[in-house]
């Protein structure tokens, strides 16, 4: 993601560096076009990984993230939670189109971009991006402005309106991803002071994360929380959905590295180490505090080291990836399972307990684990103390903007329509409420 | 007439049918039930969410015979059913004061 | 897919400008091949995207269709309808094997090839189809012989024998799939008239939808139409299957580029621009004038914009492909909710409502917005009101060819060996009348 | 495989005959390179193609076979089953990346690699094996690992202990599959002697197969088995698995050949007509001899087909494909419907009836059709008779390993800690026993 | 108070509904049930597992009413069920000993 | 004896088991069932086809008491699963004329 940043943003001070990582995987997937970097030409091994991996990022979504969060709901609220990543999918991709690259990527300022590129007007068919064509790299993003808002929608699992729902997540996309998705990989300022976010653990994850806490505390509790039965109706879907997700990830993560080359590999490489070492240790530890290795587990805690991974995959080793990965099982486990009754909020389906929390933990271990091997940049362990602070920075910066917003968006949506179904149509279910559908 | 009504282990179900219907019942309809009593369920945690689970898969049997066998009905059920394990349920008989077959408009007694 | 026709066919007059889009696109792909388009040599790249084109085109029709289609019916046939699509893409993949390929892409004729690859003989591992290998275009080739007949299982569901059911589908393969095929893609005459279908709106999906129309005609309602609850019975699996379907049709689309260059990215980009505004304008009709959007609503739409998209695929923008599928979710909410319900015929699973439509929708609009831009080819708006027509004399000589045929057929195979399932065993299900199985 | 295999392990007399099928595939995918064989680089288009691959198997066994399985199950039992095959994928990915790459394919000797690749060392972002990036080769390598122990899962199904199973999968994977897999690609005695094992038949299915025959008897029966109900209790899932485990099956097949080019192509179009063709043949026997074509019936002759063609993907043409289906499914039939039954052991989901039986098949017919003009290697129809009695000697040799060994590592754990569940967890289900969750 | 509870086939539901709400039969209880009697099942096979489908799919209707319009409800259904095939089920009258609407109390006949 | 049945709204059933539990009851048989009565069901609708949804899902519960507890019990239940919206349910009694513990033979009062 980063080498395209640079060729978008040639004008920006410290890209050269930032970019390195990135870079050295470039150089080795095209040889033949290394001398030329002023004029990539379109390599079409490139081309094709990445259109591949765009579907793969648009597979997590839909039908990925519909099935894990659908299984994990009641069963009158199935089709509704996933008719929500659904439809996220469809609006906010229309939203991306006309106003969302262009304020994310186009030049603009270290806070925003600009509407140069409003109705992606301008962009041919010849367009380059790197070595792969613009509209691809575009088409890749936008998968990525998708997912995001989708993953919240397990914080409000089973009580938002599905009007209010739609309002949100076209308005957060605009007011808090595209912000930091520019600030991160569109040249803004954290671009530039040397945040290392390979694939969007800040962007994505932590920022799906804490937008789901803050709407959970603003919802409110569901209905019967801590007395009715909301087991999981059907975690058949979830453990396919985590499978998908999974499969998916390679194309978030390794597709990130926008070529098909070494870096690409190693990021796929040390995504699924960091995913595998998760389970086993959300497992180890659930089987030895809860008596009994859960099946919810093992995919949470999958899930949970792929979030973490995500903003390593360009920078780290395998080793790396599998003390990360280890570290991110059981902290998950730890937000999702004790933080989340402890501190008594409602996150239904865990969007911050296991994106949020994991996005911390991956943010902040890619500053310790950084190796300049593999993607150019020191961590910790090699003595660059001074990324963790960076990467603490970046994760601040984050936080504090996307928690502010979430929070304003949805109390005057609240004003304006109301956010929350009726407690009958919550009883009732909002498959039939909201959709007029069910299960049969 | 009497309808009989046994509440027993899923997985004595065949053993129940087979043993009906070697003592010549002909008819009978299940329901697939949840049952609450003495035997308590496990517990699922989903995520660190503790779900009691109070009740148990149970089948309903319920069996419409003459009223003189519903003794030997009750008798057979019991033995089928029973594991000597706790849970292993019930058996209700009540009066059925009419009884018809739809197909034929046969009643009571030629209607079993 | 036109670029390679044209290699296949070089004798052909007209081919040069008919394949003008996709040569376009191919020169940006490969343009240290350019000055020697005589002699192409293998594209790794081209190569790479085409191998997973071919698996997407295949999980469009299992596990996708199978999936779309199987939660829309009654809980009792939906092993039936799900075992329809599987085996029509076993038993249509011997045919293609054995005569199908031969009979579209051999020489031949106007209106058919001939047998000079019957059982792809002399096709050997080195030979070339531009720059991917001759076996991978004929597979690629065979998943959409495939998914055609597959389609029209949705408006026969729940009373076909599947006996009758695989005859036809070989037969009508035959018949009607391998000479439109034919005339469109393999240098018949629509081909030489000019008629634009990037990735088979007409052969694919009016094909499919037409013989759909006339096979729920011909076959009568399901038992119980209008008075029986048919609901569908589990619509998690239908938004499992049309997002699959959503990710394969990347595949479908941006494979018919049969290359990985600016012109796949683009065909990939509209695709999916079309998909979510058709999503977007079923969804809002159908909350505007049904009071709640529904979840079957959502999916639809985004099919029918899919479907829409198809022929237009490589020759609009963003913004054409935009307003392609806003029209086209509106008109397959009218074909399927307003049309059915007006002329009182059973499609049972709105294969005309949604393929039909749309492909006719898209069909038309692919000479309407066609910009020079994209694809070389130029519609309605860039002044070539022309195109228009022609794109609507492909349509009516498809329409005619598959109606007539189609009912021929299905009236012939009644005679023979009926083909409809008996009252009781409609009644009792087809999974357990049919295949001895049944949901537990 | 076999090409990149001789890279490595170059110091090894006969491998450039052993290789020749798989090197001409690479001389016609990358012919630039053809010249310089001794300093390979990186292709883009190659390494494009591998990555997906790699996840398509991924996608094999999650979320494919953990739904072939899952469908099959009593409900009771589904979540456990799923289970396994996810929890293998992560323990035993972990145990690859520790030692298992190095072992199998480290240098070592004719039996078993060594441990100077353990944890990766050494293996950097630029080191190439042919022309893909190393850590690519190795993750697609992991994949196999995976997927072969979650295979033998469906011959125990409903009866093994979830922490039996674990550390029986990772010992069996340490004791039996990288010895094989050392001996057939990592430069052992089998490769040496000219078996021929293109993608795993030996490998990975006659292994799976005969390990999972050993399991069902040294287990036992099911509680029941013969007297309850133990009908699969949605089959709606067991299709979509072997679904999704064909679409994989291309990454598993057509990504032996570690390059996009012509061999790929033709691995990926005789894997789609040996499935098409077995499940035909299946599909007809079970009419004729049934009665009645079931849906299982259909998908497993398919999966029967892919397993019999593996190891003949890249050494056989179309027609030689066609004929090996249509065999395989009849005697995977007869495996799974019959000789089971006659036999009378509980193989619960017919992991040797269909992957036993269909990899011996597989195995042996690949010295039948080997045709020198696809991978080099000739085979009985072309004169060389020998072929057939080495590919019986790489079986052999399997198979005798294989059952001793498994055998051996279940009566040890059975000692230790045991292997089944009590009676009661039985009857209760291994869901609610075994991890605390059911579905409601 | 007489209920009436009757077994008849799945698809046969909707025409009874109608038939009892036209005589004005206000309110009814459905359950899904599966039933076993001289109609006999198929057989499914398994990859050659074979498994007796002795149970077929049923539904039963629960119907509490006035003593004196059982007898009519009873007729009702027979009518309105019958398909004259094997399989179309029985009518079981009870007596009901009292009946409450959980809503406002009311009890007996005033509950229905 | 008696057998006292209640049609209630699903999410009322766990106040309803507790409610009994409190009162002594310690056995008892649920299940999911269909109501048709007063209360109007949603309309469902698929692509314009409108499936009216006459039936609400419902829980049935069983519970078998002796004859003098079954007053309290019946009022313990109407208390717990009141809401005083339409659709709340009935409860309806049933003599029953012979219990059995499958587990030990007990039969009649000991047999609860
Ligand atoms: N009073 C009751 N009324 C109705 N059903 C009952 C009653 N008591 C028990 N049951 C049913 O019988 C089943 C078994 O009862 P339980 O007390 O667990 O064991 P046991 O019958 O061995 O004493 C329960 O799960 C429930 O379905
Ligand atoms: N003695 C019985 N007690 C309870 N239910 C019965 C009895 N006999 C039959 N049934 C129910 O009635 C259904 C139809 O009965 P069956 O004997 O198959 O046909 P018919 O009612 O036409 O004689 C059965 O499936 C079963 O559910
Ligand atoms: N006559 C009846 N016989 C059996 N069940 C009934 C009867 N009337 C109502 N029911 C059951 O009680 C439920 C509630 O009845 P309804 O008329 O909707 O509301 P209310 O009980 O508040 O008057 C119905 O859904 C149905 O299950």
């Amino acid at each position: 993601m980063m080498s395209i940043s640079k060729r978008l943003m040639s004008s920006l001070p410290r890209l050269s560096t930032v970019a390195g990582g990135a870079a050295a995987g470039l150089l080795a997937a095209v040889p033949a076009f290394a001398e030329d970097a002023a004029a990539p030409t379109l390599n079409s091994g490139d081309t094709a990984w990445m259109i591949v991996a765009t579907a793969f990022v648009l597979m997590m979504t839909i039908p990925g993230l519909a099935l894990f969060y659908g299984g994990m709901v009641r069963k009158k609220n199935v089709l509704a939670i996933m008719a929500q990543s659904f439809a996220i999918c469809c609006f906010v991709s229309v939203l991306w189109m006309i106003v969302g690259y262009s304020l994310t990527f186009g030049t603009g300022n270290a806070f925003i971009g600009d509407f140069s590129k409003a109705f992606l007007s301008g962009i041919g068919i010849n367009a380059l991006s790197g070595t792969i064509p613009e509209v691809l790299f575009l088409s890749f993003q936008m998968t990525f402005a998708v997912i995001t808002p989708a993953l919240i929608t397990g914080a409000f699992a089973d009580r938002m309106k599905f009007s209010a729902m739609l309002i949100f997540s076209l308005v957060w996309v605009l007011v808090v991803y595209i912000p930091v998705a520019h600030w991160v990989w569109g040249g803004g300022f954290l671009m530039n002071e040397g945040v290392l976010d390979f694939a969007g653990g800040t962007v994505v994850h932590i920022n799906a994360g804490v937008a789901g806490l803050v709407a959970a505390i603003v919802l409110g509790k569901r209905k019967g929380y801590g007395t009715e039965n909301m087991a999981p109706h059907n975690l058949t879907l979830s453990v396919v959905g985590a499978a998908l997700l999974w499969v998916g990830w390679f194309g978030f993560n390794a597709g990130s590295a926008l070529t098909a080359g070494g870096l690409a590999a190693m990021a796929l490489l040390v995504t699924h180490i960091a995913a595998s070492a998760a389970a086993v240790s959300w497992t180890l530890v659930e089987w030895i505090f809860r008596g009994k290795p859960s099946v919810l587990g093992i995919i949470s805690g999958a899930v949970g080291g792929l979030v973490a991974i995500t903003p390593a995959a360009g920078f780290v080793t395998p080793t790396g990836a599998l003390i990360i990965g280890l570290l991110a099982g059981v902290a998950c486990f730890w937000g999702a399972v004790w933080l989340k009754h402890k501190l008594g909020y409602d996150d239904s389906l865990d969007a911050f307990g296991v994106h949020g929390i994991g996005g911390l933990v991956g943010a902040v271990l890619t500053g310790v684990f950084a190796a300049e091997a593999i993607g150019g940049k020191t961590g910790l362990l090699e003595g660059n103390a001074g990324q963790v602070v960076t990467q603490v920075y970046g994760v601040v910066a984050t936080v504090v903007w996307c928690a502010v917003a979430t929070f304003i968006i949805l109390k005057v949506l609240d004003m304006i329509m109301g956010i929350r179904v009726s407690p009958e149509q919550e009883t009732e279910g909002l498959d039939l409420a909201e959709h007029g559908e069910t299960i049969h | 007439m009497k309808l009989v009504m046994a509440i027993i282990k899923p997985f004595k179900l065949e053993d129940v049918r087979e043993a009906l219907a070697a003592i010549g019942v002909q008819g009978l309809t299940v329901s697939e039930v949840k049952g609450f009593g003495r035997q308590k369920g496990q517990t699922e945690i989903y995520r660190g969410a503790e779900y009691q689970v109070s009740f148990l898969p149970k089948v309903k049997i319920e069996v419409a015979v003459k009223s003189d066998l519903a003794d030997q009905v009750v008798e057979t059920i019991c033995t089928a059913a029973r594991t000597e394990k706790i849970g292993d349920g019930k058996v209700f008989v009540f009066d059925v004061t009419k009884a018809v077959r739809i197909r034929t408009g046969e009643t009571d007694g030629d209607a079993l």
